[in-house]
């Protein structure tokens, strides 16, 4: 209905491989980066910075934790860790004084290099294994993190980060921390749209897939275990330091603790597993979600007249995360962008019932 | 072109005493097999007869225990899968091992996957670096799409596909890494008649212009006869005649294992 | 640090380590029938005590009524847990189970925190606080009592496997496919599984509970339950059992060394290790199958 | 067309040759698309000035290997942009090129080849290139066999084979050594030279060789043109068989001289898929393709959800009733009017664009009458459909209906510069510059089919008052009543069999003063009209005789009649109890009439009717799948229409 398709052909291979051959598509990205690109005009600073700024980096980490869990297939519980890392490396970095630009790049680095840690057990064993091993990962970098002063800044501490620079410039205004998290935002969906296209994207999949038929053809699955180990580490690391330098504006351990891992893997399933705009979907959807409901539950206990403790109200959103995951996998597994595919491929084939070539 | 030419007269393929035991039984024992260049060399033997064994053998999967393998005579007894697919060996598997999630121009995408280069900086560079590498693989593919005649299926999901077409596809994969020996493990199980003699065709055809060796292995004894210039029969991992088709089907030793193990099939 | 401190740490740490055990027994169990890594068990061991909490509390009832009940309202649980969330997917990829066990855990737990609160309490079984003396040792007398009940679950749990019921699930966890072509009811079997672990994790509820009190940490046994399950081997109750009390003597052995160094709370930090290494060097655990998947 | 239209190249001159049309194309747009094939996943584009080349090379190697003017060359094989470059360039060189069916028995090619006496064959592929040499080991005259697919050739060493890449090599080597070539091919050719060696569709006797030149092309293209068939620049699909005329004087004939972007698909399989990506403005396909994808359609509304399908089955029954008011010269009612933007919205544009359909400006069916359901569907969803009339030896166009005065019975008025005129014996008889010049190597029949300029097409059919031609059939199925009116049962049948509700239909009159018509219903969609409306019946014989039934057929009978001249209308008709059966030798088993079996097995029927008789007692044996034979007896009402 809303797509037409006839009339696209296509003289040469890389028109074959763009990436959004109908027209329909192209223009849906195009008004969306023009709407992206004028929010600060028209959308009030409060929603640009803690709804809409958050949102757009919590995408790009999903993203990087959909490249291992959904792509490489690869279960990967310590996520926030490797956040963690990245966030930790980039302030530590800022305030010895390396320029910002350079310092999310060490962040993303230092990540990868750590993250690849992980891998090593995720080479060597998998399924429940690797998650546990990653999980127990996790704990292990919570406690170094919390234990060593010399990382958190003494027990308890919050570090301040420094003022992101770029090129010397200095960026605190609220648009500015915006771009910035934009950009990044942009970087990773492009690359991961790219990886939809290229070999290493078909290369990941098979290994998830079928390890034996990716051996066969000469895919290096412990290669590319790793390989998808540091990408998601890095992507990780720098959304890290990204989420601190235009959010947070400070670090603690706690941000990056096992639950948030559980939260960036929430917004995963809930969005879906290996498509790119189910993690849109599913970091809108987790970030969002405690703030509505709890102006619901307030709004329904002032209209019907109960009250709910305070530690009530601080839980229930964790566990709805819980029955969220639990219903998203009983019902539609792979998530909001699957029922976003569905829509899509219902308007794709309409009036028709499927596609029949 | 004279054997000379195409790298000397080693064979392409030799297997010298191969035997592979798994936890004390013995799947192989004692096999030689030369294969030589050009050749469409059949695998003939009832079920459990080691066929499926030898060929993961000589893929990497189980590497023998004793005896060796040579492919064009270089070693690769006990070499990873993944690097034995890059020295040119490819292969199709019995019960099809696609990529269920994928197209079908993907899944034999996948098959240049030793040609290309995947890299990350490659996919995040894509329109610098990437494309030209992937529009060229996609013209190999597409060489083979049209050898194969999948033209009409190129953009569908391989799930949805016949059984007929997926074993051409899974075909078309194996041939698109341009492999110099091919393994095909019955690529006719569950075909019609019209399906069969196509798939021999497209045998054939790999052999005389993308000049590769094949190992068939096959229970239809009248496509081994039909197409294959030598044959081996195993019976409970034992060679038990090799040579011509004709010759060896006439054995009785042959015939007993095989009318036998259709016997017991039945 | 002298050598008697030590062997009183060794020794506290090896009945800790049988406490352990039984959560890790009632990942073994669910594992050993449906192959499912149950992520959950910490949150259920936790739940099973705020239920017990409620009967004992709130319903006013005596300590052992309340036990049973709330062993039978596990019971239920564990099944219902089975037949809602993890019949349906079966067959699905690990990555999809996995998460589902993660999904049960965070709704326990947040779960039972909405409902009852995040402050610690106290759960009274009656036994008293002095230590017992065994030699120049102090032992912990609720920790002596959690090690003997663990010992007797032990116990229960080798003569279950030898009972009727107990060879059906032998067959299942063996060859799932086999079973159900000689027409076990695997459904049964497995969710009879899940209930068990649920009683087997109110148990643990219990004693743990009466040694820390009632909070969210009790969810946190997980990692201890999950690690010594991993090393005794995921598929063997008696792996489970010795490795529990391996975890708890290296554990209280190295905290007692490492705890002054480090600034305390190196417990979890043995854990995680142990973990790690048990993956690394010999994924099936002591006492596990070779088969257990590895790359 | 975004881009602005340079001047036009050409203005109508008949008085050239497809090459020279061809270099006049390259040199006013040498970098516009003339062709695009869809090859290995892509479409690859061929420019006007590539085309050129390409033809002239080929002329040019063609000669070296000795083709003289007068040769004939077989071209074999599925459409492909080289099988067109060698037909232009046998063209060109002033010889024959022969187009075969690729799917055509051994048999039929031998006898044209023999008949001809063809030196040169172009093959597609190896399938096609095998069938060759099989001729030629029967005796055949080729000598030289050009192929263009390599694939599986190499090992050939038959004598005379050649690629058509060294084919082209060794043109352009001599394009190059000579400058002058270029121009002297290009001027070689005549207006009366041949285009094209196409055979008549033979539905009588041997397909007979018609030779069309360059002329005839051109003006059977001119005529269609200002006829308002096609414009400049339109884009086409070339999917039809080469070899038959319709695809030469549209993607060629037409193609080169409006400079077309002719669009190849990729295979005979894949034309649906390639329709959709191409999207073509110019689209012509028989009527039988039509239903195809009318059921293709209904089909997968069949398989699609309830609410899709509900939507479809509102707007498409709106739409069909405002187009069906439309034909009649009424306008859409308001609600037709107001909600048809929506319908466009959301399924008629959709269909299009799910078929390909949506730049569709000239949508043609040809060759044989179209069903009124099918034709009505196509204009509903706003393709403006109509019918083509035309032979192979008038270079295919006659005349077309108008874009706003479609007439269902009538295939439209005579083209601009096509005279056609009505024999004594009702036979429709053709005068244009289209017309070719005779049979090839058949004086008898071309002296029979050619008077003073004026085709005897062998079909017949009369002009109504206001010039629109009827078509009625093959002038030998003609039959005349006792009054002496000309008739063709078929033609009234067809009509009737478009409704759906009738199965089969026998029309006599043959001898008598008027005509009638026995009448076998279709159960399926007869039945199901009688549920819907809560007529309960036992028997196929009982529900043909039921009232409403016959009410429903009669007026079936009525709307056929509107259409046919007062003498030709049908007077009774009689529902049959029973269908044509095969078994009982009624019809064929491809569904043809036997007229002499059901006008003996009917006889009490038939008097009933012209002995004006409200009933009649019919009494039939009736076979049981048992074997064992009964009779029973029925009482058929007479029905006046």
């Amino acid at each position: 209905m809303l797509f037409r398709q006839a009339g696209i052909f296509h003289t040469d291979y890389s028109a074959d491989r763009a990436l959004f051959p109908i027209p329909a598509d192209r223009w849906m990205i195009g008004i969306l980066l023009l709407l992206a690109l004028a929010a600060p005009i028209y959308m009030n600073t409060l929603y640009l910075s803690s709804y809409l700024l958050p949102w757009l980096v919590w995408t790009a980490g999903a993203l990087g934790l959909n490249l291992i869990l959904g792509w490489a297939g690869q279960f990967h519980l310590g996520y926030a860790a490797v956040m963690g890392i990245g966030a930790y490396a980039a302030v530590h970095a800022t305030r010895a004084g390396i320029p910002w630009e350079i310092a999310i790049v060490l962040a993303g680095i230092t990540a990868a290099v750590i993250g690849s840690v992980f891998a090593f057990a995720a080479l060597r064993v998998k399924g429940l294994y690797l998650a546990l091993s990653t999980l127990a990962l996790q704990f292990v970098m919570d406690w170094t993190i919390s234990h060593v002063p010399a990382i958190s800044g003494g027990t308890q501490a919050t570090l301040q980060a420094p003022d992101i620079r770029l090129l010397g410039w200095a960026v605190t205004s609220d648009a500015g921390l915006y771009y910035v998290a934009l950009v990044w935002c942009v970087l990773v969906t492009s690359f991961m749209l790219n990886l939809r296209r290229t070999a290493l994207g078909r290369a990941l999949v098979a290994v998830r897939e079928k390890d034996y038929a990716a051996a066969v053809i000469g895919v290096n699955s412990f290669y590319f275990k790793l390989v998808a180990f540091a990408t998601s580490s890095f992507i990780g690391g720098v959304s890290g330091a990204i989420l601190i330098g235009t959010f947070y504006h400070a670090v603690t351990p706690e941000q990056f603790s096992v639950d948030v891992s559980i939260q960036a893997l929430a917004m995963v399933i809930v969005g879906g597993l290996g498509s790119i705009i189910s993690s849109y979907f599913g970091a809108a959807f987790i970030l969002l979600m405690p703030g509505v409901m709890n102006s619901f539950i307030s709004w329904a206990a002032t209209k019907f007249g109960f009250s709910l403790g305070i530690e009530t109200l601080a839980h229930l959103p964790q566990a709805f995360y819980g029955a969220l995951i639990i219903g998203f996998l009983l019902i539609e597994p792979l998530g909001l962008g699957k029922i976003y595919n569905n829509i899509r491929d219902y308007l794709l084939v309409w009036p028709f019932g499927y596609t029949k070539k | 072109m004279t054997l000379k030419d195409r790298g000397g007269d080693a064979p392409v393929l030799e297997c010298r005493s191969v035997e592979r035991r798994f936890s004390g039984i013995v799947a192989l024992n004692g096999i030689d097999m030369r294969i030589e260049r050009g050749e469409i060399f059949g695998l003939v033997g009832p079920n459990g007869c080691g066929k499926t064994t030898l060929t993961n053998a000589i893929t990497g999967f189980y590497p023998p225990q004793r005896g060796h393998i040579l492919l064009n005579g270089r070693d690769i007894t006990g070499l990873a899968p993944h690097y034995v697919a890059t020295l040119g060996v490819a292969r199709t598997f019995q019960n099809l091992a696609l990529f269920n999630g994928m197209s079908v121009l993907d899944n034999i995408l996948l098959g240049r996957h030793i040609h290309m280069k995947p890299s990350v900086g490659r996919t995040a560079l894509y329109w610098w670096l990437a494309r030209s590498d992937e529009t060229l693989n996609r013209a190999a593919v597409e060489d083979v799409i049209d050898f194969l005649q999948l033209e009409s299926v190129r953009d569908e999901l391989v799930d949805g596909i016949p059984i007929g077409l997926k074993k051409r596809v899974e075909l078309a994969r194996a041939l698109a890494a341009e492999p110099s020996f091919l393994i095909l493990d019955e690529p006719m199980a569950g075909m019609n008649q019209e399906e069969k003699e196509y798939m021999a065709r497209f045998i054939l055809d790999a052999r005389d212009e993308r000049n590769v060796t094949v190992l068939l292995i096959e229970h239809h004894m009248d496509v081994i006869t039909g197409i294959c210039d030598r044959m081996l029969a195993l019976n409970y991992g034992e060679m038990i005649g090799s040579g011509v088709p004709a010759d060896v089907v006439a054995d009785p030793r042959v015939i007993e294992a095989y009318i036998g193990g259709a016997h017991v099939a039945r | 640090m002298d050598a008697i401190s030590l062997m009183e740490s060794a020794a506290n740490g090896a009945l800790i380590g049988l406490m352990y055990s039984l959560v890790a027994m009632g990942i073994v169990l669910i594992y050993k029938s449906s192959s499912v890594p149950n992520l959950a068990q910490g949150s259920m061991t936790m739940l099973a005590a705020y239920v017990l909490l409620a009967f004992a509390n709130s319903a006013g009832a005596p300590i052992w009524a309340a036990i049973s009940l709330a062993i039978i309202t596990m019971f239920i649980i564990g099944m219902a847990i089975e037949r809602v969330a993890l019949r349906r997917l079966a067959g699905r990829p690990i990555i999809m189970i996995l998460m589902m066990t993660l999904g049960l855990e965070i709704f326990l737990r947040a779960g039972s925190m909405t409902i009852w609160g995040g402050t610690t309490r106290p759960m009274n079984l009656g036994i008293s606080d002095a230590p017992l003396f065994l030699g120049p040792l102090l032992i912990n007398r609720a920790y002596a009592f959690g090690a003997v009940v663990t010992i007797a679950m032990f116990g229960f749990f080798v003569l279950f496997f030898r009972s009727r019921m107990g060879v059906v699930l032998r067959a299942i966890s063996d060859d799932y496919t086999a079973a159900w072509s000689v027409g076990i009811s695997v459904e049964r079997g497995v969710a009879l599984s899940w209930a068990m672990s649920a009683v087997v994790a109110t148990i643990a509820g219990v004693l743990w509970s009466s040694v820390q009190g009632v909070d969210q940490s009790l969810a946190q046994l997980l990692l201890k339950g999950v690690t010594v399950a991993v090393l005794g081997g995921l598929d063997s109750i008696g792996g489970a059992l010795l490795a529990g009390v391996l975890l708890g003597v290296v554990e209280g052995i190295a905290s007692s060394v490492l705890d002054p160094l480090l600034g305390g709370a190196s417990r979890d930090l043995v854990d995680a290790a142990m973990l790690i290494l048990t993956i690394l060097i010999r994924p099936h655990g002591l006492f596990g199958r070779h088969d257990i998947e590895r790359v | 067309m975004s881009r602005a239209e340079p001047a036009l190249a050409w203005n109508f001159e008949t008085d050239t040759t497809l090459i020279r049309v061809l270099a006049q194309n390259a040199e006013v747009f040498p970098d516009r698309v003339a062709m695009r094939e869809k090859d290995k996943g892509i479409w690859n584009q061929t420019t006007w000035q590539q085309l050129l080349e390409i033809v002239l090379c080929c002329a040019a190697g063609l000669e070296e290997l000795d083709f003289k003017a007068g040769d004939v060359m077989l071209v074999l094989g599925d459409n492909r942009p080289r099988l067109y470059a060698g037909m232009l360039a046998a063209g060109a060189l002033g010889g024959y090129a022969m187009p075969a069916f690729p799917d055509a028995t051994l048999d039929e090619i031998r006898h044209f080849v023999h008949e001809a006496g063809a030196r040169f064959a172009l093959a597609e592929d190896q399938e096609q290139v095998d069938k060759i040499l099989d001729l030629r080991e029967q005796g055949a005259t080729i000598e030289h066999i050009i192929y263009d697919d390599p694939r599986g050739l190499a090992a050939y060493a038959n004598p005379g084979l050649i690629s058509w890449d060294t084919l082209q090599a060794k043109g352009a080597e001599l394009v190059i050594r000579n400058p002058n070539l270029r121009n002297e091919l290009i001027a070689r050719a005549q207006p009366e030279g041949p285009a094209v060696f196409v055979h008549s569709s033979g539905s009588t006797g041997k397909p007979k060789g018609v030779v069309l030149s360059h002329r005839n092309l051109l003006a059977g293209v001119r005529n269609a043109y200002r006829g308002g068939a096609f414009q400049f620049g339109e884009s086409i699909l070339a999917y039809l068989p080469m070899a038959w005329v319709g695809d030469f004087a549209v993607t060629m004939g037409a193609g080169i001289a409006l400079h077309f972007t002719i669009n190849i698909p990729e295979r005979q399989e894949t034309v649906l898929q390639n329709l959709r990506e191409i999207a073509p403005t110019f689209y012509l396909a028989a009527p039988r393709s039509w239903d195809n994808l009318l059921t293709t359609i209904q089909v997968r509304m069949e398989d699609s959800s309830w609410l899709k399908r509900l939507v479809y089955k509102f707007f498409m029954a709106l739409a069909i009733s405002a187009e069906k008011r439309k034909l009649e010269g009424g306008q859409p009612t308001l609600k037709q009017w107001l909600l048809s933007p929506i319908g466009e919205w959301l399924v008629y544009g959709p269909i299009k664009d799910q078929l390909g359909l949506t730049r569709l400006r000239g949508a043609f069916t040809g060759g044989e009458a179209m069903g009124e359901d099918t034709f009505v569907f196509y204009r509903a969803l706003g393709i403006k459909l109509r019918q083509l009339y035309g032979q192979t030896e008038t270079s295919a166009y006659n005349a077309i209906q108008d874009l706003n005065e479609v007439r269902l019975h009538t295939v439209g008025r005579p083209l601009p510069g096509v005279d056609i005129r009505i024999s004594d014996a009702g036979e429709i008889l053709v005068r244009s510059g289209s017309v070719f010049s005779g049979y090839f190597k058949q004086d008898e029949a071309t002296r029979e089919s050619l008077e003073d300029g004026w085709l005897h097409t062998g079909d017949a059919g009369y002009l109504e008052p206001d010039g629109h031609l009827v078509v009625l059939g093959r002038l030998s199925d003609i039959v005349h009543t006792a009054k002496g009116e000309r008739y063709i049962p078929n033609y009234s049948e067809n009509r009737l069999k478009f409704s759906p509700y009738i199965k089969d239909a026998a029309v006599l009159g043959s001898g008598r003063d008027t005509l009638s018509a026995i009448i076998c219903i279709d159960k399926e969609a007869v039945g199901l009209w009688a549920e819907l409306r809560g007529i309960s019946y036992i028997s196929y014989a009982d529900l043909s005789q039921k009232p409403q039934v016959i009410a429903l057929i009669a007026a079936a009978v009525k709307h056929v009649n509107s259409a046919l001249p007062h003498g030709l209308q049908l007077r009774k008709f009689v529902c049959l109890h029973k269908e044509f059966d095969a078994d009982d030798g009624e019809i064929t088993r491809t569904r043809k009439i036997r007229r002499n079996v059901v006008e003996e097995r009917y006889k009490p029927i038939i008097d009933a009717i012209y002995g004006h008789q409200n009933t009649v007692l019919m009494k039939a044996k009736v076979s049981y799948e048992s074997g064992e034979v009964g009779v029973i007896e029925r009482t058929l009402s007479v029905q006046e229409a």
